[in-house]
């Protein structure tokens, strides 16, 4: 088993569905992706995922709480009240999925939370494939990351206003045409 | 490995051996290559034996399209107008054949077999409304062009491994 | 004939550019001049996989500086499955990358039986092994296809045609669709395989050897692919894993490394077969790499038919499942569930998986959040040809045009899955 | 022997109606022979066989819209394809077909002009149809079109040199620079191809390059280039390079016929013109095959082999010969 207590910034260790989380403080990822990537030998960065913890277990967002009245039966997935998720410390977290090119193939995700507005310090210079997935994570959710040599937008056009996979961006879209009558 | 000058030479034989063989090529408009039992392609509405639509219009297809293409407004049964044998029956029943990505969720959905997926692949139109599909052209006849493979053999009415193992 | 014995042999230190890894910068005493031509390959270029941008600085024909531009196929699969239930985002999944489109819904399917601890039947587990060993090969075909063409080898893509033809065939005896199969569902399989796929994969499984066979003939030890393809494109095995190459790309650069042995799933540390291992690093050795990959995916398709055993297809477990239809008309328990799952999809409890598999390009991840409810809160995927474009830089020092071209082929990116 | 110029004028009428036929099924044997060696059936729905396709594509292409970039140099644009095609088709005027005919009382030569230095002529009208593919892709002010000039001038130009020096051993051994002497020479001797055969093989591999047939079709290879010189251009104007490209192959084909497979020359004499046609179809196949059957080469492999491999050959094979020829006379 490995020994995560030596990580620089760390906050917390989580054991869920097998798989090890290690929430750490956000300005002090790099020095924690260095010690595991040079300590712990976890060479390889297989995934950057952010996500908006927005509306994260209140009703309305996920569709699935009830009213305090009880079923809206107007709303089909609403099931009157429930356990709600437990509360995120932050708005976003941003996922690092370390893996380690060794026998057993360890995984470890090494996560950071952030608010809107405030930024990350890159892992580039940790990791050179972090590179894109950083961009993604600040085209896609606005999340800065201090320090990358290019931090554009790369999935959305460049003058593309707001950030589509925020919870509070509107999904819009057209209506389905169906036949005129009614 | 270095290259071998001669084995340069054997993608020539390769190609001209080709020459002799029959082309997999399919004439298609002239030649239908049977589509297997499980093919999912242009929906179909049901009617019972006699003559009562099986859709009761409940709605459960359009809430199982992924793709949200299934419009169904339903409305009561009654004496004069008898449509289906259930409480209600589908008024409007449309698909925007567009939008529709053939996932097949619908006929799993359907609790009566009401919908399924047809043989039938060529569903080409110059306007996009011509592939809105109302009801009556969901429960007309299918154009009955393309086969079908061997049911027997390409489906499974019973589970096979109750058979088989 | 030999035309260039001298072949450079695997970088020693790195090559990645600094700052920016993904950029290929023209050096500063050529900036300005007027020989440096900027021409922009794509995104509609006969040979750019569908709509990647190559931003290329050319001297002549050397390609000085380049920038890959990806986001012209961005459609929000992410955020789109964000807004449907579970059971309806499987439809999503395998439309991201649609070439390997079994792997897809395989990894996302997997992701959901992770949080949700369902047991699958043993059936289905070989049977989805089968049907992603099918779709490696596939893939890897319309790979070798498409990258012989870009090299000039015009019948190789029909060959290679020929067998993927083949291939959809048996996935739509097994599923359906020729592509999107929706097959594999949360438990287990939709359906049952029906009797007929035996003989006709057995058949298959017979006759793919000896097209490989006939491919190899065509290119293997051709003079002139040897040429085209040897000692270009180098990543040396510390960059590789750096980029975070996975897959081909990273067996190709030496480094033995695949998550079908590595961290087993499926059933595929019950199957006997090898992982092909290249130390040159160039586009020779992925290209190496793919072709004994379908042969050993051959070789697994042909134990799973051997051993697939019998039993049920999916699991037993009606807060998830569709419940048997024949029990629609007589249960009525069974009815109600069917209706909860179809309208309502089935509840995920609370968490954050990644669960990762070996697609045809490397790595495939599927990172799934769920908040308790019937929708995903956040799903996203770790795209192999995501990270293997980010290689387009480092592996083009010393590259001509035709290089060019021949080394991001060699990458086997499918833009679909790059932009998601 | 000579004849009047109204029977040249006729026979240059129908030799290039001849050749835009051949052209047209060149096209034909091309795609139904690829497509057989691809499993596939080829053009198959226009007329029996798809015999009527070529009418079918030229109709097309006639009918298209005449579409040309902005930027282009007008005159030099439209100008390219019609150089290209010109020098394509004036170079047959030399090759013989046919020992000729006595018809009713006057001599008819068995080719357009019996021109002393025909071979040379060929060259020379080569080397003005790479003006076609320069300035076309010049003129069309687009990246790709001029990156396939680039390719045409440089590759087409080495080997000219080659195919120059390929021919030598044959001019050497038919003592002529004649097309019809030499032919006569191998009727009277053994056919070329046999003494010369290295010259005939650097013959073959430098007139694909000059027709820039695959696997040495760099200008246009559309991989890398789309369509090289001719990306700006389409319609019938596109169809002129194609046909220029395509009479190209046709002529070197004849020119390779006659000077190493005795040109007319075959088991029954009357028939001479069938048997150089046949001969002449026979090695357009081989190009198919070839195209079929290897990838692409890499620009600077392309150079490399004609300086390093292709001339040295060539040279090596022009002394030879000489000093045989000395050695034996």
């Amino acid at each position: 088993m490995l020994n995560f207590n030596r990580v620089p910034g760390l906050v917390e260790v989580q054991d869920r569905h097998g798989e090890t989380t290690l929430v750490v403080d956000a300005p002090r990822v790099v020095d924690s992706a260095l010690h595991l990537r040079d300590e712990l030998g976890f060479n390889f960065l297989s995934d950057l995922a952010a996500t908006d913890y927005l509306g994260w277990g209140k009703a309305g967002v996920s569709g699935y709480i009830g009213t305090p009245a009880g079923r809206d039966l107007n709303e089909p997935s609403t099931q009157g009240y429930q356990r709600l998720p437990g509360a995120k410390p932050q708005r976003f977290s941003i996922s690092y999925h370390l893996l380690a090119l060794r026998e057993g193939a360890p995984r470890v995700r090494l996560q950071v939370w952030v608010d809107d507005g405030q930024s990350v310090p890159s892992v580039v210079s940790v990791w050179p494939t972090a590179d894109w997935f950083e961009r993604e994570a600040w085209d896609l959710f606005g999340i800065a990351f201090d320090g990358h040599p290019n931090l554009s937008r790369i999935l959305m056009d460049d003058d593309w206003e707001g950030h589509p996979l925020r919870k509070d961006y509107p999904i819009g879209g057209e209506p389905v045409r169906f036949s005129g009558d009614e | 490995m270095s290259p071998q000058p001669l084995d340069s030479l054997k993608g020539f034989a390769v190609t001209f051996r080709q020459l002799f063989k029959k082309p997999v090529t399919q004439q298609y408009p002239e030649y239908k290559r049977p589509v297997y039992p499980r093919f999912r392609g242009r929906h179909r509405l049901h009617v019972h034996e006699n003559g009562l639509e099986k859709c009761v219009g409940c709605s459960l297809c359009a809430a199982a399209c992924p793709a949200d293409c299934i419009r169904v407004v339903a409305e009561e049964n009654t004496p004069e107008n008898r449509v289906s044998p259930g409480e209600r029956y589908a008024r409007i029943y449309e698909i925007n054949m567009s939008r529709c990505i053939f996932c097949g969720y619908c006929e799993l959905a359907c609790p009566f077999d009401a919908i399924t997926l047809g043989n039938e692949y060529e569903i080409s139109e110059y306007s996009r409304d011509d592939l809105i599909y109302t009801k009556d052209m969901l429960l007309a006849e299918p154009m009955k062009k393309i086969p079908v493979a061997d049911r027997e053999l390409y489906d499974t009415p019973i589970p096979y491994y109750k058979e088989h193992s | 004939m030999a035309l260039a014995p001298e072949r450079p042999r695997i970088y020693e230190g790195t090559r990645i550019p600094s700052p920016t890894p993904t950029v290929l910068q023209v050096p500063a005493d050529l900036k300005s001049s007027e020989d440096v031509l900027t021409v922009n390959f794509g995104p509609n270029h006969p040979s750019t996989h569908g709509v990647l941008r190559l931003v290329v600085d050319l001297h002549g024909e050397e390609v000085l500086g380049l920038a890959a531009v990806v986001g012209y196929l961005h459609t929000g699969f992410e955020k789109n499955m964000e807004q449907k239930s579970w059971w309806k985002a499987i439809t999503y999944a395998p439309r991201i990358d649609y070439v390997s489109f079994q792997n897809n819904e395989l990894v996302f399917v997997l992701a959901v039986e992770k949080m949700l601890g369902l047991e699958v039947p043993v059936r289905a587990t070989w049977m989805r092994m089968l049907l992603a060993e099918l779709n490696r090969i596939h893939s890897h075909l319309v790979w070798l296809g498409t990258a012989a063409l870009e090299l000039g080898a015009i019948s190789m893509f029909w060959y290679c045609f020929r067998e993927r033809d083949r291939i959809l065939d048996l996935f739509e005896l097994v599923a359906g669709f020729r592509m999107h199969t929706r097959y594999f569902q949360v438990g287990g399989l939709a359906e049952d395989v029906p009797p007929g796929f035996w003989d006709e994969c057995a058949k298959f499984v017979e006759l793919m050897p000896k097209a490989v066979d006939d491919y190899e003939s065509l290119v293997d030890r051709s003079e002139i692919w040897l040429e085209r393809t040897q000692g270009l494109g180098l990543l040396s095995a510390d960059d590789a894993i750096a980029l975070g190459q996975s897959g081909p790309v990273l067996r190709g650069s030496g480094v033995d490394w695949d998550l079908r042995r590595a961290q087993p799933y499926l059933a595929y540390d019950q199957v006997d077969f090898r992982v092909p291992v290249y130390q040159e690093g160039d586009v020779y050795a992925r290209y190496r790499v793919r072709m004994e990959e379908m042969r050993e995916s051959v070789k697994i398709v042909d134990q799973a038919l051997r051993r697939m055993p019998g039993g049920p297809w999916i699991a037993d477990d009606r807060k998830v499942v569709l419940p048997p239809r024949e029990e629609l008309h007589t249960s009525m328990e069974s009815l109600i569930h069917h209706f909860k799952i179809v309208t309502e999809g089935f509840r995920v409890p609370e968490g954050e998986v990644y669960v990762a598999v070996e697609s045809p390009r490397g790595e495939l991840g599927c990172y799934a959040v769920s908040d308790g409810g019937p929708k995903p809160w956040r799903v996203k995927f770790r795209a192999p040809s995501f990270v293997a474009l980010q290689a387009t830089a480092t592996a083009m020092s010393n590259a001509l045009i035709a290089d060019m071209i021949a080394i991001v082929g060699s990458l086997d990116t499918v833009m679909g899955e790059v932009d998601r | 022997m000579t004849e009047p110029w109204w029977i040249s004028l006729i026979k240059a009428g129908v030799i290039v109606n001849l050749i835009m036929v051949a052209f047209a099924y060149t096209t034909w044997l091309e795609r139904k022979l690829l497509a057989r060696m691809q499993n596939r059936y080829g053009p198959n729905r226009a007329g029996p066989y798809g015999l009527l396709q070529p009418f079918a594509d030229l109709i097309k292409l006639v009918r298209k819209e005449s579409f040309f970039p902005v930027a282009a140099q007008h005159p030099l644009y439209i100008a390219a394809p019609i150089v290209s095609m010109f020098t394509a088709l004036a170079a047959f005027a030399v090759i013989p077909f046919g020992a000729g005919w006595q018809i009713w009382h006057y001599h008819v030569n068995g080719e357009i002009a019996n021109v002393s230095i025909a071979l040379i002529l060929i060259f020379a009208l080569g080397s003005v149809g790479v003006y076609g593919a320069i300035i076309g892709g010049w003129a069309s002010h687009s990246k790709y079109s001029l990156l396939g000039a680039m390719r045409t001038c440089a590759q087409l130009v080495s080997y000219e040199v080659s195919l120059a020096l390929s021919v030598l051993g044959v001019v050497l051994m038919g003592q002529s620079l004649n097309l019809v002497d030499i032919v006569n020479k191998q009727g009277a001797t053994i056919w070329f191809f046999i003494p010369q055969l290295a010259g005939l093989l650097v013959f073959v591999f430098a007139m694909i390059a000059e027709t820039s047939r695959p696997p040495f079709d760099l200008p246009e290879a559309d991989t890398e280039l789309v369509a090289g010189y001719h990306t700006e251009y389409g319609g019938m104007r596109w169809g002129l390079f194609q046909t220029a490209e395509y009479v190209n192959m046709i002529t070197l084909s004849g020119l390779a016929v006659t000077l190493f497979f005795g040109g007319w020359h075959g088991p029954y004499a009357p028939l001479g013109p069938i048997w150089f046609l046949l001969k002449v179809f026979a090695f357009v196949s081989v190009f198919i095959w070839i195209r079929a059957s290897v990838p692409r080469l890499r620009y600077d492999q392309l150079m490399r082999f004609g300086w390093k491999v292709l001339l040295p050959v060539a040279t090596i094979n022009a002394v030879i010969t000489a000093l045989l020829v000395v050695w034996v006379s």
